[in-house]
């Protein structure tokens, strides 16, 4: 049973008759929603304020160093002159579809975000098969670039937005044969299960140490998420020295910021799914440390039918934390990685990204699927000898 | 990434792109770490050199309304006007258009008296186009010295002329004019 | 080659519309009007036959010279008769420089293009037509370069008349 | 050639009928026409290309030239010998110190007139560091096309230096007008050659760092590698010089093959080397040849400046020059190894204190020339990198 419901039956189990249990449903999804856009927000402006930190001291500059302490909060400045920005929409642009470009990328990267795994007992929603939910959800982000690349209808937009799609389609497949290695070593697309698979050997039983395999494939999928988040050196939608800003060359002001979240968005989504499927996830041997001492369910659900829940265990609280802040250390490290990427390497050409999707990644990662498949069955084989 | 016909050509691609990635990584992981070259604009400014060309001054008690600089000036952004009394000179104007000069110091070279300079002063912002029009003078009209020498160099007329005219004798009048 | 051994060649190999040398002299001290000429050496060959003279200065194995560095024109002056065409050409094997000039009469400026010899000259000469009004007959692509496709006027020409608007945009 | 190109790379998409009861179907769709600038990220300036494109293909390409022109000829027409030296400045900005240079020395071919030794030198000095910079800038820039932000910050930081040198010793940043005609505008500071020295020490170190973290990356190369080729015929026959040339493995440079100043003299003392590409990472001729040369030609610099830093004599820095200068009738054509070519002036006196022609071939109009016959055929992100190999500066192209 899911957090979210379990969480949902003790309630209608403590206010009894007075709500109907779909108001429950609605008033728990709108939270989850608030809260996902508020994360996401969190997320984007911190992301945005690492991603000129870090471009700024590689490049032996500062970045913002003007709003707070060494411009932390210059991402929430920026946030208001963006809000506060003329909402231009060109003349020819088709107005219905430009305006909806936007609002489907953001929605579809909250959709997304519906399956991030908060801490092991607090979630939005305990999908089984989040890591597929995950992928799906943010390719359809590319629905809405493509859309907004047409919508403006500029020869740059349509140049990026046929860029994105041929990119996100080439390399869906070495992300998706990349991931199978873990999944195939956990047995579960579940974000919580998969983590919870790591946390033997004191927290670090990683996904990474258990199979050789485990290492290229984790390269492979950092280069395929690399891709898919069009992040440098794949950022050929929106290339700047090319297209100018590829497909949003002509938004601006806030339709313009939610692309920007979008992408940052989704950099932690990918961070996060390579956490939880190669670097153990919430476990590391702090994690392992809090959960021995303050224990980890939080919720201990009693046994009588009038009451779901006993007993709020306060102190797992502690290990909650420690593990949703393991993982979202975890997160921002990869994020920091693709930023760290991206102030190094020059861009791919468009053939080449293409190529290298298909004919070096795709092949690559079926091999490791492939070695990594037969070494589970020759491990299990010989632990069952 | 492209057109590999061998297999080596393939794995040595891979090998390759692995290879000088990590090598940019670490260039770029070692500046990171190191303290930036730049420095914060308004707050702390780069040391400007002496010979640095920037806003102009001028040393207007040397200055002799010879036009020179005019002269010399690519553009024509420098106008002056003076009247001369005698050998000191009443200042009216002394322009110099910003809008037009490159900073060229051309203008600086030809002057006899050596009265013109670039000065270290850059940033010149103004709201109103015609305040480019920038007035070198410091002072308008004549100095306290200048008329000081003036009315010295006067008076020691008056006086030569009276004595010419007590030595001479020759026209009271003109002595009681001076 | 110095420019004495590149002119007897090209005496030598008769090329087509070759008139004279030109070398710079000292002043003249009995006459008191002659200034002399300072700077470089150049020939001086007939404008209609200037792609043909460049063609043979390509094409010989003495001469060589493979690079047009430069095709220009020069309006002397506002009552000269002749506009200036000046060519430089270089020759990367025997590390030489040959200045061409040609004269072309104000009357009649046209002369056929030295495209099909050197591609260089492409863009110096669609230059020297918006520039000088020259016309080069047979070039590939005569539009402007530089200035825009409807500007009127020649204005590299000493007697040129500085527009007072372009557009509206006053020029004053 | 545009359209042969255009013609080949549509001739695919057409269908030919092969015998009776078949249709010939034509399923070609019209090229995409973009206009690539004049406000555009890669265009260096305000340059504009009129580009057909047939999807990523580039079938056609136009450049539009004039959107920076000065009539910095006319100007030359109208100011006085050592007005115009200002101006000089302002045509390739990223070399302005070769700009005045160029221009001095056609005068001075004019006025046939002794430069000092030291003036000389100095001269030297400042042409090859702000090669260096010019370069620096090429280098830097091209990578930002190619999608590299990094490097461009690091060729800036060296290039830094090199501006705050040359503010010390003439007080202006990017348009200097130091080098005059008979010699240079005032000498060194004191302690400036020895910053010289210590910006070539480190200099030596950080151009390896360029070589790692671009010149080399497997991106990089796979980016510009049989790219944008440029054979030897096509080179010579566009008039191509400076790096464009020696890119092409055309082993060309005018500082050793028609020495002025005391280059010949540096030459001879084996003091420097001519980068020739060789063709190591494609055909020869591409962009990562050009910029391999450029990056080399750097290095080369340093040895220039360090051999007259070595020989540095006393004496003064400028010749007799009348306040007001008259040049002698008569016309003279000087052309010095500019970081992007060979810049031309010719120059026309009629005896007076104006001249009636100053001419100058800009070694990035002819550069540029090249680009309608190479960017078809190529992909978009293909014409960027060829933009930027050529390495224009738009105010030389438009003057």
């Amino acid at each position: 049973m899911s957090g979210t419901s379990a969480f949902l039956e003790g309630l209608k189990a403590g206010l009894g008759e007075f709500v109907p249990m779909w108001a429950l449903w609605l008033g728990s999804a709108l939270i989850s929603v608030a809260i996902a856009l508020g994360l996401i927000s969190l997320i984007a402006m911190f992301s945005v304020w690492l991603e000129r930190k870090v471009a700024g001291h590689i490049q032996c500059r500062y970045g913002p160093m003007y709003v707070g302490w060494h411009g932390w909060l210059q991402s929430i400045a920026d946030g208001v002159k963006l809000l506060l920005k003329e909402d231009l929409i060109p003349r020819d642009a088709d107005r219905v579809l430009f305006m909806l470009a936007p609002a489907l990328v953001l929605a579809a990267i909250v959709g997304a975000m519906a399956a991030y795994p908060l801490a092991p007992g607090i979630l939005f929603a305990d999908i089984d098969l989040g890591l597929f939910f995950i992928i799906a959800m943010s390719s359809m982000t590319t629905i809405g670039v493509v859309m907004a690349g047409w919508a403006s209808n500029s020869k740059w937009t349509i140049y990026g937005s046929m860029r994105e799609a041929a990119q996100v389609v080439a390399y869906e497949i070495p992300l998706g044969v990349s991931l199978l290695v873990p999944v195939m070593v956990a047995g579960t697309l579940n974000l919580r299960e998969a983590s919870a698979a790591q946390a033997d050997f004191f927290g670090m039983g990683w996904f990474m140490f258990k199979n050789p395999f485990m290492l290229p494939a984790f390269l492979l999928f950092l280069v395929a998420a690399l891709a898919e988040t069009k992040r440098a050196p794949f950022d050929l939608p929106e290339a700047e020295s090319e297209l100018v800003a590829g497909f949003m060359t002509e938004y601006s002001g806030i339709r313009w910021s939610f692309f920007f979240m979008e992408e940052y968005a989704a950099m932690f989504l990918m961070s996060a799914i390579g956490a939880v499927f190669f670097l153990g996830g919430f476990e590391s041997p702090l994690t392992h440390l809090a959960g021995q001492l303050f224990g980890r369910d939080l919720v201990v659900v009693g046994a009588g039918p009038e009451f779901a829940f006993t007993a709020i265990n306060w102190g797992a609280l502690v290990y909650q934390l420690v593990a949703g802040g393991t993982l979202l250390v975890k997160s921002f490290l990869g994020i920091f990685l693709m930023m760290w990427l991206r102030w190094t390497l020059p861009r791919i050409r468009i053939d080449q990204v293409m190529t290298m999707g298909y004919k070096y990644l795709t092949p690559l990662a079926l091999v490791c699927v492939l070695g990594a498949a037969l070494w589970e069955a020759g491990w299990q084989a010989l632990v069952r000898s | 990434m492209q057109q590999t016909e061998t297999a080596q050509g393939y794995v040595k691609n891979i090998w390759d792109t692995v290879k000088t990635t990590l090598v940019g990584m670490k260039i770029t992981w070692r500046y990171m770490l190191q303290k930036p070259i730049t420095v914060q604009y308004p707050d702390e400014r780069m040391p400007i050199p002496d010979r640095y060309r920037g806003i102009h001054y001028l040393e207007q008690e040397k200055c002799i309304n010879c036009l020179a600089c005019a002269r010399a000036c690519p553009i024509d952004c420098i106008e002056m006007e003076a009247v001369r009394h005698g050998k000191e000179l009443e200042w009216i104007s002394f322009t110099l258009d910003y809008q037009k000069c490159m900073f060229c110091e051309l203008c600086v070279y030809p002057c006899p008296k050596d009265c013109i300079h670039m000065g270290t002063e850059y940033a010149f912002v103004t709201f109103d186009r015609s305040e480019f029009k920038h007035d070198l003078l410091s002072f308008k009209g004549m100095a306290r010295e200048a008329r000081i020498r003036m009315k010295e160099a006067e008076a020691k007329k008056a006086a030569k002329d009276a004595a010419k005219a007590a030595g001479g004798g020759k026209s009271a009048e003109k002595g009681g004019e001076g | 080659m110095d420019f004495r051994g590149i002119y007897d060649r090209l005496v030598a190999i008769h090329a087509p519309g070759l008139v004279k040398a030109d070398e710079p002299r000292k002043a003249d001290p009995k006459d008191k009007k002659d200034k002399g000429r300072a700077g470089d050496p150049f020939v001086l060959v007939e404008a209609q036959e200037l792609a043909r003279f460049l063609e043979s200065c390509r094409d010989d194995d003495r001469l060589h010279f493979e690079q047009l560095i430069d095709l220009t024109a020069t309006d002397p002056a506002k009552d000269a008769p002749d506009f200036w065409i000046g060519v430089q050409l270089l020759s990367l094997k025997f590390r030489h420089r040959l200045a061409v000039k040609a004269l072309l009469p104000k009357s009649a400026p046209s002369l056929p293009s030295t495209v099909p010899v050197y591609r260089a000259s492409q863009w110096h000469e669609r230059e020297c037509a918006e520039m000088f009004g020259i016309t080069f007959v047979g070039h590939p692509d005569p539009r402007h370069v530089l200035l825009p496709d409807d500007w009127i006027g020649y204005p590299m020409r000493k007697d040129y008349e500085f527009p007072k608007e372009y557009h509206g945009i006053s020029c004053e | 050639m545009a359209n042969e190109t255009r013609e080949s790379a549509q001739g695919s998409s057409r269908i030919q009928a092969t015998g009776p009861g078949e249709v010939t179907v034509d399923i070609r769709t019209p090229d995409l026409e973009i206009n690539f600038g004049p406000q555009h990220p890669a265009t260096h300036g305000v340059m504009r290309i009129l580009m057909r494109a047939d999807g990523e293909l580039v079938t056609g390409a136009q450049p539009h030239l004039g959107y920076l022109h000065r009539c910095a000829e006319k100007i030359g027409e109208n100011v006085e010998w050592l007005q115009y030296l200002p101006y000089t400045d302002r045509y390739d900005y990223l070399a302005s110190m070769n700009n005045n240079l160029g221009y001095s020395l056609a005068v001075e071919a004019l006025l046939g007139i002794e430069i000092p030794r030291r003036a000389t030198l100095i001269r030297i000095i400042c042409a090859e560091l702000n090669r260096i910079g010019s370069h620096l800038v090429a280098f830097g820039t091209y990578g930002l096309d190619i999608g590299a932000f990094t490097p461009f910050l690091y060729t800036f930081r060296e290039r830094e230096w090199m501006m705050a040198l040359f503010e010390k010793i003439c007080g202006a940043r990017l348009t200097y007008s130091y080098i005059r005609i008979g010699g240079v505008f005032n000498d060194a500071p004191p302690g400036w050659f020895e910053e010289v020295a210590r910006f070539c020490d480190v200099f030596d170190e950080k151009w390896k760092e360029y070589c790692d973290l671009l010149l080399v990356n497997q991106i990089y190369v796979k980016r510009t590698a049989n790219v944008g080729v440029i054979s030897r015929d096509m080179a010579l026959d566009f008039g191509l010089t400076g790096p464009m040339v020696r890119g092409s493995g055309i082993d060309w440079d005018l500082r050793r093959d028609m020495p002025y100043m005391c280059y010949g003299e540096i030459w001879r003392d084996g003091a420097f080397k001519i980068p020739v590409a060789r063709g190591e990472m494609g055909a020869l001729g591409d962009c990562w040849d050009r910029s391999w040369v450029r990056v080399m030609e750097m290095v080369e610099s340093t040895k220039i400046v360090r051999w007259c830093l070595d020989h540095m004599v006393d004496g003064p820095v400028i010749g007799e020059i009348p306040k007001t200068l008259k040049v002698p009738a008569g016309e003279a054509y000087v052309g010095i190894e500019n970081p992007r070519g060979e810049l031309g002036h010719y120059v026309v006196s009629d005896g007076g204190k104006v001249s009636i022609r100053t001419r100058v071939r800009g070694p990035s109009f002819c550069n540029l020339a090249v680009l309608e016959d190479v960017l078809p055929g190529s992909l978009v992100g293909d014409a960027i990198a060829i933009i930027g190999s050529t390495d224009i500066v738009v105010g030389e192209t438009d003057r």
